[in-house]
């Protein structure tokens, strides 16, 4: 190859390079490892972190189970290696896929259409309200405080520079749903969206038709975002919104120390070029085949450029498709009854502790004990190899006397009576 | 004649929808150890939904051959070579599909306790490090998810240090043979774009620049080596310019399978790039994503990267999120965790002479290629290329065949075609990148099937035009699907 | 029509041995940490070998390509139906899988102290305890590495138990229908074998056994169901003729996916059968293995059993070894334990009640196809079947296409063909095995083509003959294979 | 479905069988429990053994790193849920990778042809000495006491009926290798078979050129043993074998508590016809393209059956193909530097040790301590997280005072100077 390329050595061809640019130096890095001790290094690393603890820890990601079958499908090399799937003809499986997956999310959301995926659901929020400016030609988007918090950072730190202004509203100090009045006060004619997460971050389902009264009033669009999508398999989709965005984490995605997971965006028909993201479209070839296609390409960063609607190329196919055999394996009577699992779980454990809100929830919310800081909480527990809930001074002031506690369908009941005792 | 592959049969399979029977399922959940509730009642009757309409019934049988099946229908970097020029499709270490599945990695709650999560945090901490070690670069954030999500981090943290200083400017200059992601993610941080013209040797008109970079430019975001796989030979001057005029320099690092060990862009006068971990450290594309985008930055941009931040504090890491400067989060949590750790696992098994061995041979792979391919494409910018090759239809285009078709006609021939029609400054481009990965006999087989092809242009382009023929699915329609949009099963 | 499949290609791939390049590696190790040594003092250079002239030498990519693409030309359950009679090719559950390579399982030692392995003799004690539920028998042994394995195991037991009563007697029945490995089995235990016809209805004949069992006759080897899906009606009888002459009854279980949680050998007489956990209990074949056959029996037989034999000694489990009457081992260690973790993950997934569902969806199968294919297929044999059914090719051979060739056109259809050629009491035998893992529409598919291919077989059986025409291998010649044997690469 | 059967009921497909032969309770199992549960029930099993130990243990069962690639190319429901590739135009995978398996293993061994497997070490060896015994046309089977005990006992339960006589000869007190005037003494006309391993049951390399001659000169066949198919890497292969058969453990399978593993068979082309199993043979397809078939199945049960070569039908076949793997990705040159590597281990441990014997060993040596016998040893490793050798006491009365210890890559130098300690 040498020869055939003209030259002594591989490094002749760098010798076109100014010989300033070049590093005159080996990088300072050690020799390559063998397999068995690069395995041996992330066991010592897994090994300092906390391993075997039952956890109460939700608040955008979520323990559930992960059918087997889920990694079977994609550690398969024909998933797991193959590029976005631009050349149609030997990509039908990845294509076919995402169309089952769009398919899905539609249903899951009661939208028309839904993208193949963004990076998580903080940028799927964040995208969406982008969207809505586009969709409405406006630039002020109003954000409920019960979105998760880091949403709101994500959202703010994109919109910072667009244009758009973002202002907040809050939660009802009982209840701990959006307070309407406020959202209503805050409205005007240049409020391009209103958004709204069900089950919000306080794990309650939250008053969507009130929202989207509101909004469409105003002229805005409803931004519906979650970040529990194993709550729809139970909970009433947000049929009002214009626009859903949410994470899939809870899809057999392991939560991976935050990522990667998945976000969405789903919305109606006519938005659909305003959309983000990848799309597959149904087609046939030409032999008269149904096959499968990336489409409506001329929203996209490649052919579009500065113009596009997102500058999104890489999105998180690999986890789509997790989330797509996640559905799959549960199917419409799993993931109902996982649903109702969670939510007798969740229940359960509330009816020992006393929730922060009267509001309705699926398998997470706030509770506080009297006299007992929450840190003091989960170190008593910590004790006890469970990993309590989040305090939420962190992010909520007001409600730093409190934690914010998930249950799932892995949640067994003795650590649930563990958590009960130590709030006692 | 084609040697690499042979027809075989592949199942047919409908759509989990149309494979769908009332009462089929594939779970079964553990005995609930709680009394069950009644939904409506802790739910409120008006919030509890109807069965999901549509919603697939299949066993556990049908979903693992439904799957199975359709994963039959894609070509793949295990089936072989996949010299998608930019993409850097190298193979994927599958070492590092198992670390990443290790339960105390994989279990880890973002929000566990740090105290919790010091061996997850230590795996980010040495990626910073080996990250900023191979680009030269002061620090590192690993929060964005793709290369796209590290360029509007890097502009914005750019914009952020410019207005800090003073005046946040207008503009980003991008070269017209930039990606397309480059201007969408400037025009995110608020800035117009202006392209900037390539010289005729595909590089930097460095004259051009001079004239144009004044006080409304915020950054010049350079590609090195470029789309052409050309190093950007100015590229000192080029930084100096900006420099000079209180701009900065942004390099999109898509391309840094080209650098390793060889030259490093805090070397040569950036000041941000990103990195993909999904082309350069060998993290699966996975049909599409995910990927990992981190961005290196200078001392000078430091104060600017989203938080949290990590920190040494005492024998323990620590998350900082008390940082005033911080342009703020780019994403929930801390980044594509599992992700990076399959990039740190990349960089343990190559190590530093490693990695360096990478590139050379990536470069080889790509010289080789030029070298056989060059009597029969025409090669428009003839300066000398690392790690990709870029050829122009113009030959095959006099016998009515353009690259996309010629491409098509590659699948045939048993390989995934090369990128087509990218970069846009070369008309009928047909973009190569080998990466290290591929062996000499692989490279020959291609090398072989494109000069088939080239041939089969002269004598017989009514077969290239209307390839591929050996797929269970013949050329795909996509204007159909574009004009009428069908975006779910119903 | 063909509906099930359609061509698609398929990548090519060299053996090895041809792949190999001088130097290239897929490996490596760590570091020693201890001083290198040279073999040829440590050994004596008599002792060390020249290098292993044509091993292979490959790249770790082009490792994964060689297995991926050689994967790629295999049919499998994965794909689809796969009707083999006689082999139970049910699902392979994946969870399966997983448990079985669970650290402290996979990697636990045969010797490790018993203190150390309660875990896994636990697994091995509770499966052995479902086993001999399911199966009405007394003990059971895990020993044996796969059904013909069983069978000597057996077949030794019960000579053991004769010479213990004064005769090991001189000859084993066999059914002129049964296995090849009953025979083969017999005669590894010392055994002459006499065949024994079938009855017009394909059962034992009673008259003729009643007539043959003597003194010299040590047992009757009964397959039940049979080989042709049947249950031994007079199965009752049949023992009764064997005890009250002394001899003994074993059955081949090898069918038991017909019985389960519906009758059980223990209660009809049976004094020892294997099973296959590699058909009944859904561990894989794995292209032909590994599985496993333990042995049930009945008390008169235990004490024979091989050593060691899992024993309750306080609150663990020890290994018995001392066994004075034990046939002694027939492996070494305890048997094929990852097989056996499997199959007792499958008894656990179904439970009593499943198991029971397993056979009844499996026999309801079975009686399914037969009911649509018999008006096109000679059925030889009218008894209501269990779990599979045996059609003869006597029809399509008037138009000269013999159950092979049939069998052939079927990979066309896209399935695997059923048993070709047995059992030896059909003719032409067509055996169809579709276990409880189909849906009715995959069945519906195999009749469809079953029939498809019959009406081919009156209107064009050259193509029938010369099928198959899809796969990426034609027709292979087994003839030639078989003449000249080329047994490895040179 | 029942309709077309003609049933009301799937039950009624039962009728028909005898009342008497009914099972008229369900099964006394528990009912089916749910993918999580039973990974939790095997997890626990797991805990119940020993976990993260040291080990010496070897015996023939061998602990060695297992390439990533080797399960990742067995997961391939291709290679696992297939059947045996009796069509061979949809087992051109399966039957390839046997042919290079059949390769390699001549390649290794030296003998012309090798079967696509065995169930194990134990009846590979056995079945090699029926062979033997079919070959010759006589009965006797001559076996060195340094054979593995318990693949002694597996030939000694086969051949019981068959009309063979299997008996011993020693091995040398010092050297611990064949004690070749036993065996001079020992052979007469009717030896089928002279048996011996190598490295030896004690880790020896044994001396094989003279077994075979004094094998030879009496008419009988040589078979050599092995159980650590690593030393193949670096030892003179058995040229003067007549039969070698042995046990791949060592090839990236698992210990797995002993199974499932894979047995071989190799030998002479002239003996072809008289080996048991499956082998794949190369021909040419239609299209005269090279393809595989299993081919001389006239030696085989479902052809030959009673007069068949041996009863086996199920093999071990995903085994062999997890070996086929393992040999690829070590490759010529790794298969010699992990063999040196587990030499220079061994020698390092028994530098500190006294070994037992003065025979050239791989990566096995019989070592004691004087006045203190070998459990002794074991309890006080033990507490340092080791598992130490295995007692000989067991197998070898005469070896009472003794123990087995392995050492292979794997071992770490810190936990052999801890055993060299606790032999101080
Ligand atoms: C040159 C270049 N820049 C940027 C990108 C965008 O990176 P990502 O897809 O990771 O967002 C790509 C990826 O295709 C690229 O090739
Ligand atoms: C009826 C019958 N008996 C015995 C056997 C032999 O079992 P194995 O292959 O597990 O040795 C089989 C397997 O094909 C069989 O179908």
């Amino acid at each position: 190859m040498l020869d055939a390329c003209g030259v002594q050595s591989a490094e002749d061809l760098f010798s076109h390079l100014p010989s300033a640019v070049r590093l005159t130096r080996p990088l300072d890095l050690p020799a390559g490892i063998s397999e068995y001790e690069i395995v041996e290094y992330f066991r010592q690393r897994a090994a300092e972190n906390v391993n075997g603890h039952a956890s109460f820890l939700g608040a955008g990601v979520y323990s559930h189970f992960r059918p087997v079958l889920v990694d079977t499908v994609v550690a398969r090399g024909e998933f797991l290696t193959s590029y976005t799937p631009y050349q149609a003809e030997i990509s039908q499986g990845t294509l076919t896929a995402i169309f089952e997956f769009q398919t899905m999310i539609c249903q899951l959301t009661g939208m028309d259409v839904a993208n193949a995926s963004m990076y998580d659901g903080s940028t799927a929020v964040t995208e969406a309200a982008m969207m809505a400016a586009r969709a409405t030609g406006k630039g002020r988007i109003l954000v409920a405080r019960s979105l998760h918090p880091e949403y709101r950072q994500v959202l703010a730190t994109y919109t910072r520079n667009q244009g758009m202004r973002v202002e907040e509203f809050g939660y009802l100090n009982d209840a701990g749903l959006l307070d309407a009045e406020d959202l209503e006060q805050k409205m005007d004619g240049l409020t391009a969206a209103v958004i709204v997460q069900s089950p919000n971050f306080f794990g309650l389902i939250d008053r969507i038709k009130e929202a989207a009264d509101i909004a469409h009033r105003g002229g805005a669009l409803l931004i519906v975002a979650f970040t529990e999508s194993v709550s729809l398999g139970i909970i009433e989709p947000p049929a009002e919104a214009d626009i859903v965005a949410g994470e899939l984490q809870s899809f057999a995605i392991s939560p991976s120390y935050g990522g990667p997971f998945a976000g969405i965006i789903a919305t109606r028909e006519k938005f659909v070029r305003q959309m983000p993201g990848r799309l597959v479209g149904q087609t046939v070839d030409t032999s008269g085949n149904r096959a499968f296609c990336l489409t409506l390409a001329t929203r996209e960063q490649h052919i579009r450029r500065e113009k596009a609607t997102s500058n999104i190329c890489t999105n998180q196919a690999l986890i789509a498709l997790m989330a797509t055999v996640f559905m799959t394996v549960y199917g419409k009577r799993g993931l109902r009854e996982l649903a109702e699992q969670n939510l007798a779980k969740s229940h359960y454990l509330a009816s020992k502790l006393k929730p922060r809100f009267c509001g309705k929830f699926f398998n997470e919310f706030v509770a506080r004990a009297p006299g007992k800081p929450p840190d003091e909480i989960n170190r008593a527990l910590f004790k006890r190899k469970i990993i309590g809930g989040l305090p939420l001074g962190r992010f909520y002031p007001e409600l730093a006397d409190s934690m914010l506690l998930c249950a799932t369908e892995m949640s067994r009941r003795a650590d649930m009576d563990a958590v009960a005792e130590a709030f006692a | 004649m084609i040697t690499k592959v042979r027809p075989h049969l592949s199942q047919n399979e409908p759509l989990l929808f149309e494979r769908s029977s009332p009462g089929k399922h594939a779970y079964q959940l553990p005995e609930l150890d709680v009394p069950a509730i009644d939904p409506r009642q802790a739910l409120g009757a008006e919030n509890v939904r109807a069965e999901i309409e549509g919603f697939p019934e299949v066993s556990e049988v049908e979903a693992i051959r439904h799957f199975t099946r359709l994963s039959t229908w894609n070509y793949a970097i295990d089936h072989g070579m996949y010299p998608l020029g930019s993409c850097t499709m190298k193979y994927n270490p599958r070492v590092n599909e198992l670390v990443a599945r290790i339960d105390g990695l994989a279990w880890a709650h973002p929000y566990q306790p740090e105290t919790l999560a010091q061996g997850s945090m230590e795996i980010m901490a040495r990626l910073e490090a080996a990250l900023a070690e191979i680009t030269g670069m002061d620090a590192v954030t690993l929060q964005p998810a793709a290369g796209a999500h590290g360029e509007l981090t890097g502009i914005l943290m750019m914009r952020a240090l410019l207005e800090k200083r003073g005046n946040p400017r207008k503009k980003i200059l991008i070269p017209d043979s930039a990606h397309g992601t480059n201007p969408a993610s400037a025009v995110i941080a608020g800035y117009a774009v202006e392209h900037v013209p390539s010289n005729p040797a595909g590089g930097l008109d460095v004259g051009v620049l001079e004239r144009i970079v004044d006080s409304d430019v915020a950054a010049l975001m350079v590609t090195n080596p470029n789309t052409l796989g050309v190093f950007e030979q100015d590229i000192l001057r080029v930084a100096g310019i900006l420099h000079a005029k209180g701009a900065l320099l942004y390099m999109d690092g898509a391309n840094m399978n080209a650098l390793m060990g060889i030259a490093r862009p805090g070397d040569f006068g950036v000041d941000a790039l990103h990195l993909n971990l999904h082309k350069t450290f060998s993290t699966p594309h996975g049909g599409g994503g995910p990927g990992a985008g981190p961005v290196a930055v200078k001392k000078e941009l430091e104060p600017y990267l989203p938080v949290p931040r990590l920190k040494r504090s005492g024998k323990k890491w620590a998350w900082d999120y008390k940082r005033k400067r911080s342009i703020g989060r780019v994403r929930a949590f801390y980044g594509n965790f599992g992700v990076l750790v399959r990039a740190l696992a990349y960089i343990l098994a190559y190590g530093g002479p490693g990695l360096r061995n990478v590139t050379v041979d990536a470069v080889l792979n790509a010289n080789y290629l030029r070298k056989k391919l060059e009597p029969y494409f025409d090669l428009p910018y003839k300066a000398p290329n690392m790690h990709e090759v870029v050829f122009s239809d113009e030959r095959q285009a006099k016998h009515g065949v353009r690259t996309g078709e010629f491409a098509k006609r590659l699948i045939d021939y048993g390989f995934h075609p090369y990128t087509v029609s990218f970069p846009l400054i070369v008309h009928g481009a047909l973009m190569i990148e080998p990466t290290e990965t591929e062996g000499k006999r692989e490279l020959d087989h291609f090398i072989e099937a494109m000069i088939g092809i080239a041939h089969e242009v002269e004598t017989d382009p009514q077969t290239v035009l209307s390839a591929p023929h050996g797929t269970r699915t013949s050329r795909v329609d996509e204007v159909t699907a574009a004009r009428k949009p069908v975006l779910r099963w119903k």
